[in-house]
């Protein structure tokens, strides 16, 4: 049994994030028995990527900040204050907490049409393809599991999100949540194939799959603007993959009610609710990776290994704190011409983007 | 391609038997074993208050739709006939209560004819005024009910911004944000004051400044623009077929305003135009209507450069000239009007309003009062212009009607 | 699990439910009635209630707040139910406006519900629409009462105190006069100076087989005809360009047994039609009141030949609808606008 | 009239669209105008004809019904105490102020009072002892918001002092009336009159009536005693034969 620990503290030890600004306290911990085994397992760099940064912890963080900061932003360009009350000296940025404390102590109701086991576990379930591409997306030196691949495997994992949104509803057996996971289907077809042609463009201007190589191919020029049509085909069939507007067709409260989510209350509604936000998380993660360098960034010898989840955590905050404002400038396209958009301009931009990425990628190498 | 049909047998929902869903059970039937689908939208939908449409689609194609209205029917007719001529004034405004000066006008002016009184000038362009305030108001709303429909957020903060500038302006005139129930026979309760007419007038100015944000955030948006053009379209024939009504009508190409063949108050003196569109679409219904808030703004501003001094009430109904107050019970209670029956056209915000008063020549209320609003009047083609559209337009062209269901039900 | 409902109620993380739920007050988007707009203002640009942390959103299973925006009526009853029915609890109700309260401007009305009676009420705000500002409070006051368990008016009104007196013997009379035996002249001739109106009446005369034209008013004319030679004379009128039925109506005289029925034609296409309006009536007998439709002529009169026959159950042979309802609820009283259905009368004296 | 036409929606127009959307966005997002009433914090001030909960003065109060009849949704209703005093149901008023407009002694005054949250509908039936002043209302803001406009701007301004809800009650213009008979010799003797008079100030006396000489039969006369009669018009509107009316008093 104190083999197994040891042998563990070992492997944990020896592949610590190393933050000098926290190395006398990390030291100091390490000293004492059973925190020190905790101390480690908590640095321990595959770990920390998925548990604390990029992954659980701060996506937490970063869904309480979104959705106050969405709100918030909304509300001032419509001429308003927006959540304010809850905590006045930090302008009510503990909204979304007390949202989430609300649902949480809500009565989840499943309905009696509702196909039970399904109903409940999906929403829990959803989590699974949220987490995987956590695992494979390096933060620097912090990576869950290193792979070559791992671009391709986050784009893979990412696509499997949809489905368990159309699974939803279905087992939600309601009209509403019937056409709404039908739309889902639909504009999964609309972005699918264009967002997949932009990044393999990009995989083939970087000759690889793997992340570092591609950080490591930006370093003079961003990606951005390497490729920039492929740039601007990802962020839009981002906006299409989250259903944020003009392309919130599959939630479309105000025609379809919610669409697949139209059953779910309580935390069940909060946990689906929230994929669309942490699916843009993931897909930004992706996105500052091949277009804004990764975590590229000035380096701050204190923070020593915590540089690089740090810069590519703001990369990703700035870059979803200036998307979330198409909320408050656009309508809701119809659910045909969003699929004309994906087949024709996005289709067409995207291939372009693919021949620009491969010359570029010839020229490169 | 062949299209197969599965000769399935069909149980349709236990819900579409309800006896609260109007339609027969062989409808139902007939839609399930045609491989349509019934949606029923409302009453409790976000994208619709208070009237249910049963939708029957076929894929995303709408097939027919059938209206469900009365959840707002509050009775409004038999009530009238309850009550004094005078206190019809607030019953008759609640239909539409952001249009209640048309409503309240359209009323008071069917009582005048009758009893022939005389209003005074500056009555009539005090009254104009506060019409093409609630017309202002009233568009302001169906913009923001329209911009929310199709999912725009701020198009429906700005026009609900903009709107608190008119019940501002209807507070200082009247005392009311909404229902203001200020136009009697005769004339109007109080006069308006010298800094309340400067104040509105600055406000349709200030208005005019902050529209221009509204107009390139939403009017000219090109999601807008896609989700609006061509859809829900109603041609002229059609248009004039169904009887649809005021900016809706207009935008199918009719050049048919009340305020133009049968003017009445003082909207033959003042200059204005009005706005039509060939198209015909959900997009030209909506533009035609911003234009018309120009319209409006610009016969507020002359009504108050040219509004002339002296009473606000005529002398046949109270001998104070400016303000009702005191003897409102004692001029206005016993109003009787000679047999026979008065029908009078008012433009109200979203069409032609008809109140038509029938009275026994003894009674002190009205023998019937027939109220017919512009919501009820083109309720059958905004049900026809969605027929062949999808799903999704439902809520753009519902929206581009501004469709009102406590003023249709009334 | 009740237990564990009792549990989350009150133990330790009882303040934190408290909490959340008093800054998290989303009320569900149920437009019942026009303080719909009022209610809109509040959560608009003007007032913004999402600053006190209620957002207006989407249905019933998501939020937690109903608030009732006026008149209930029978059938709208039955759909606050059912949302009531479908929320999560905690669940609160907030009634908005004088309809929803005792009834408003319409108490005797034949068609509404109070909501009290449908559903349990935490907080009442009057007014017709009750202001923005009176909204919030009555949010305000709800969050009190979850704060501290206790609902409280957010008003006191000092009290003078006065001996009550006796009622006299003799009330003062009730100021409405009706006439116990009517005499109801749709047409009423008036004299008027309308030369285009005289040409008008007639070529009227001369193609309609009326049994009068008369002109009651600028730009009106009445038209008196036999009840079987209506769809006649709308072929007729359809040809001299009135394309369309601005209005279908029908008035109960019950003292001479007979309903009127009456047609106002206008015209859309025809420019010197376009401010006439020519009215067709007939009588019809009370007892068999039976009309041929206009509906196919005219499909602008479908809606309101069918709100007719509701209302005083003159059927309308050809109209497909006859016989089910449609503006007014299954369980509302039948054809309520004749003169024998009568609404409880004012009371002026306590 | 103005001739609209379909919009163009070439990508060129549409660019151009986008660019002004998203620029005033981010122009708004930078520099918001805003225009939100913080309403617990602060309150808007209302002018003062504004139409809010019901003010009774009960030393001017004549008992003459008018508030009560007039009232569309017969939210007031009389109370005897030593007058008839009216009594305000605020679960039916709806704030119309036809019976403050109705009032000829300017008894009924309006407030800015109208943001009242009531926990159950009984106690919205206020008596006439209830509403003599203006109700306390639960207070939180600190400051008064008003809306200001000029040919450009529209603003708040905000003012650091707390608005008064009571409003000054105004004059009404109407002369003083006194109940007086046209025609006395049309009385049917029914004293309906009298027995409404809230001030007891008529007095039905029989006497006979006599054409020439000859007594011919039993009448009435009706005295009204003019130092108590208030004008209130009740006799007036009972009357069935209609032979009484209001006379103006003097200058």
């Amino acid at each position: 049994m104190m083999d197994v620990i040891n042998y563990l503290f070992e492997t944990f030890s020896s592949n610590m994030m190393d933050i000098p600004l926290i190395a006398p306290i990390v030291d100091f911990l390490l000293k004492i028995p059973v925190i020190n085994f905790i101390v480690a397992l908590i640095l321990w760099k595959p770990f920390f990527a998925v548990i604390i940064m990029p992954g659980l912890v701060v996506l937490t963080l970063y869904l309480l900040y979104v959705v106050w900061y969405e709100r918030k932003l909304t509300a001032r360009i419509q001429w308003r204050v927006g959540p304010l009350e809850v905590a006045r000296p930090i302008r009510g940025a503990i909204q979304a907490l007390a949202d989430g404390i609300r649902y949480f102590f809500q009565e989840a109701i499943v309905h009696r049409e509702a196909h039970r086991p399904y109903f409940v576990q999906l929403p829990i379930l959803a989590f699974i393809p949220i987490l995987l591409p956590i695992m494979f997306i390096p933060a620097g030196s912090a990576v869950g599991i290193y792979t070559p691949y791992s671009i391709q495997l986050t784009v893979t994992f990412i696509a499997l999100i949809p489905i368990t949104i159309v699974a939803m509803g279905w087992a939600s057996n309601s009209r509403f949540a019937y056409i709404g996971s039908v739309r889902e289907a639909f504009m999964y077809f609309a972005y699918e194939v264009p967002f997949i042609i932009a990044v393999i463009s990009m995989i083939f201007l970087y000759g690889s799959g793997d992340a570092y190589v591609a950080v490591e191919k930006q370093s003079a020029i961003p990606g951005a603007l390497l490729n920039p049509i492929a740039f601007i085909v990802y962020i839009i069939a981002m906006l299409m993959a989250t259903s944020r507007l003009p392309f919130e067709i599959p939630e479309a409260d105000q025609e379809i009610a919610f669409g697949p989510f139209v059953e779910y209350s309580g935390i069940l509604f909060g946990l689906a609710m929230v994929l669309a936000y942490e699916k843009l998380y993931i897909m930004t993660l992706l996105f500052t990776i091949l277009f804004l360098g990764g975590w590229s960034g000035p380096y701050c010898p204190l923070l020593g290994d915590l540089n690089g989840p740090l810069w590519m955590f703001i990369k990703t905050i700035v870059v979803i704190s200036i998307l979330v404002i198409v909320r408050s400038i656009y309508a809701r396209y119809r659910l045909d011409q969003a699929l004309r958009i994906g087949w024709t301009s996005m289709l067409a931009l995207s291939i372009a983007a693919l021949v620009v990425g491969g010359a570029l990628g010839v020229w490169l190498s | 391609m062949d299209e197969y049909v599965l000769d399935i047998p069909v149980e349709p929902p236990k819900e579409l038997r309800s006896l609260f869903i109007p339609i027969p059970p062989e409808y139902v039937e007939d839609t399930y074993k045609s491989d349509d689908f019934l949606i029923l939208v409302g009453p409790q939908h976000p994208g619709s208050g208070h009237m249910r449409l049963i939708v029957r689609v076929k894929g995303d194609i709408i097939q027919e739709v059938i209206p469900d209205p009365g959840y707002v029917h509050r009775s409004m007719e038999k009530l009238a006939e309850n009550r004094l001529y005078i206190q019809n004034i607030p019953l008759v405004e609640r239909p539409a209560i952001m249009d209640a000066p048309n409503f309240n006008l359209g009323y008071v002016r069917a009582i005048e004819e009758a009893l022939d009184i005389e209003v005074p000038e500056r009555a009539k362009y005090i009254r104009t005024m506060l019409a093409e305030l609630g017309r202002v108001g009233t568009h302001l709303y169906d913009a923001a009910i329209l911009a929310v429909f199709i999912g725009h957020t701020t198009g429906f903060m700005y026009p609900f911004a903009l709107r608190e500038l008119i019940c501002e302006a209807l507070v200082r005139l009247t005392g009311a944000r909404f229902t203001s129930s200020f136009i009697i026979p005769g004339g109007v309760r109080r006069d308006a004051d010298e800094s309340t007419l400067k104040w509105i007038y600055d406000m349709t100015l200030a208005m005019e400044r902050r529209l221009k944000s509204f107009e390139r955030i939403f009017i000219n948006n090109p999601t807008v623009i896609a989700r609006l053009q061509d859809v829900g379209v109603l041609s002229k024939e059609e248009a004039i077929k169904y009887g649809v009504v005021g900016p809706f009508l207009r935008a199918s190409g009719v050049e048919y305003d009340v305020r133009k063949v049968e003017p009445y108050e003082v909207y033959d003196e003042l200059v204005w135009d009005m706005p039509v569109s060939d198209a015909g679409d959900s997009y030209a219904r909506f533009l035609v209507r911003v234009n018309e808030i120009g319209q409006s703004l610009s016969i507020i501003r002359q009504c108050i450069k040219e509004m002339p001094e002296g009473r606000v009430i005529s002398e046949q109904i109270a001998e104070n000239g400016n303000d009702i107050r005191g003897s409102f019970y004692d001029s206005l209670s016993n109003i009787v009007l000679p047999s026979g029956e008065y029908t009078t056209l008012t433009e109200g915000a979203r069409g032609t309003i008809v109140f038509s008063i029938v009275s026994d020549g003894e009674s002190n209320v009205p023998y019937r009062l027939r109220i017919v609003s512009p919501g009820w009047l083109y309720l059958k083609g905004f049900m026809e212009s969605m027929k062949g559209e999808r799903l999704a337009d439902l809520q753009a062209i519902y929206g581009s009607f501004g469709y009102f269901p406590p003023e249709a039900d009334r | 699990m009740d237990e564990f409902i009792e549990f989350v109620r009150g133990g330790p993380l009882g303040p934190v439910k408290k909490w959340g739920t008093k800054w998290s007050l989303w009320p569900v988007h149920f437009v019942t009635a026009c303080c719909g707009a009022e209610l809109a203002h509040a959560f608009a640009a003007g007032y913004d209630g999402e600053r006190i942390g209620a957002l207006n959103y989407g249905i019933a299973r998501q939020t937690n707040l109903i608030i009732v925006e006026g008149a209930i009526t029978r059938k709208m009853a039955r759909a606050l139910k059912i949302t009531w029915e479908q929320m999560p609890d905690p669940k609160f109700v907030i009634v908005m406006g004088a309809c929803g309260l005792q009834g408003g401007i319409f108490w005797n009305g034949y068609h509404l519900v109070k909501p009290s009676d449908v559903v349990p009420v935490d907080f009442f705000v009057p007014g017709c629409p009750p202001t923005p500002e009176a909204l919030l409070r009555g949010i305000r006051q709800l969050q009190f009462k979850i704060e501290t368990g206790e609902a409280k008016t957010s008003a006191t009104f000092p009290e003078i105190s006065l001996e009550a007196g006796r009622k006299p013997r003799v009330l003062p009379r009730p100021p409405k006069k009706i006439s116990k035996a009517p005499a109801v002249i749709v047409n009423a001739p008036k004299e008027v100076d309308w030369e285009f109106g005289q040409k008008l009446v007639e070529e009227l005369k001369a193609k309609i087989d009326a049994k009068s034209v008369t002109i009651t008013g600028k730009n009106r004319i009445a038209i008196k005809v036999e009840s079987d030679s209506i769809t006649k004379t709308a072929i007729r009128l359809k040809e001299m360009g009135f394309d369309h039925v601005k209005n279908v109506n029908v008035i109960d005289v019950p003292n001479e047994d007979k309903f009127i029925v009456e047609y106002h034609f206008s015209s859309y296409s025809v420019k010197e039609l376009m401010p006439v309006i020519v009215n067709v009536f007939a009588d019809i007998p009370r007892d068999n009141p039976k009309v041929k439709s206009l509906a196919n002529m005219f499909p602008s009169a479908d809606y309101m030949e069918r709100e007719m026959c509701d209302f005083f159950g003159v059927i309308f042979e050809g109209n497909p609808w006859m016989g089910r309802k449609f503006l007014l609820a299954p369980d509302a009283p039948e054809f309520p606008l004749r003169k024998d259905f009568k609404l409880e009368e004012e009371v002026y004296v306590r | 009239m103005i001739r609209l036409s379909k919009v163009k929606t070439d990508p060129v127009e549409n660019l151009k669209r986008h660019a002004e959307a998203i620029g005033e966005a981010v122009k708004q997002a930078i520099k918001p105008d805003r225009v939100t009433v913080e309403y617990p914090r602060e309150r808007r001030k209302y002018p003062e004809c504004f139409r809010g909960f019901i003010v009774f003065d009960k030393e001017k109060c004549i008992s003459c019904f008018r508030c009560a009849q007039i009232c569309p949704a017969n939210a007031i209703q009389m109370e005897y105490f030593d007058k008839a005093y009216p009594g305000i149901d605020y679960a039916k008023c709806i704030f119309c102020h036809f019976c403050v407009d109705s009032c000829p002694t300017g008894a009924l005054n309006t407030s800015k009072v109208h943001d009242v949250a009531f926990k159950s509908m009984d106690e919205m039936r206020l008596s006439a002892k209830q509403i003599t002043k203006v109700p306390e209302i639960v207070r939180e803001e600190k400051q008064t918001v008003e809306y200001y406009v000029d040919r450009n701007v529209w603003k708040l301004v905000r003012k650091k002092e707390l608005d008064r809800l009571e409003v000054p009650p105004k004059p009404v213009k109407v002369k003083e009336r006194r109940a007086a008979c046209t025609e006395p010799e049309s009385c049917l003797g029914c004293r309906l009159c009298a027995s409404v008079c809230p001030q007891n100030a008529i007095k039905v006396e029989k006497c006979e009536i006599s054409i020439g000489e000859e007594v011919t039969g039993t009448g009435c006369v009706l005295q009204i005693q003019t130092d108590l009669c208030t004008g209130c018009g009740l006799c007036v509107r009972q009357c069935p034969m209609q032979i009484l009316t209001l006379e103006e008093v003097g200058e």
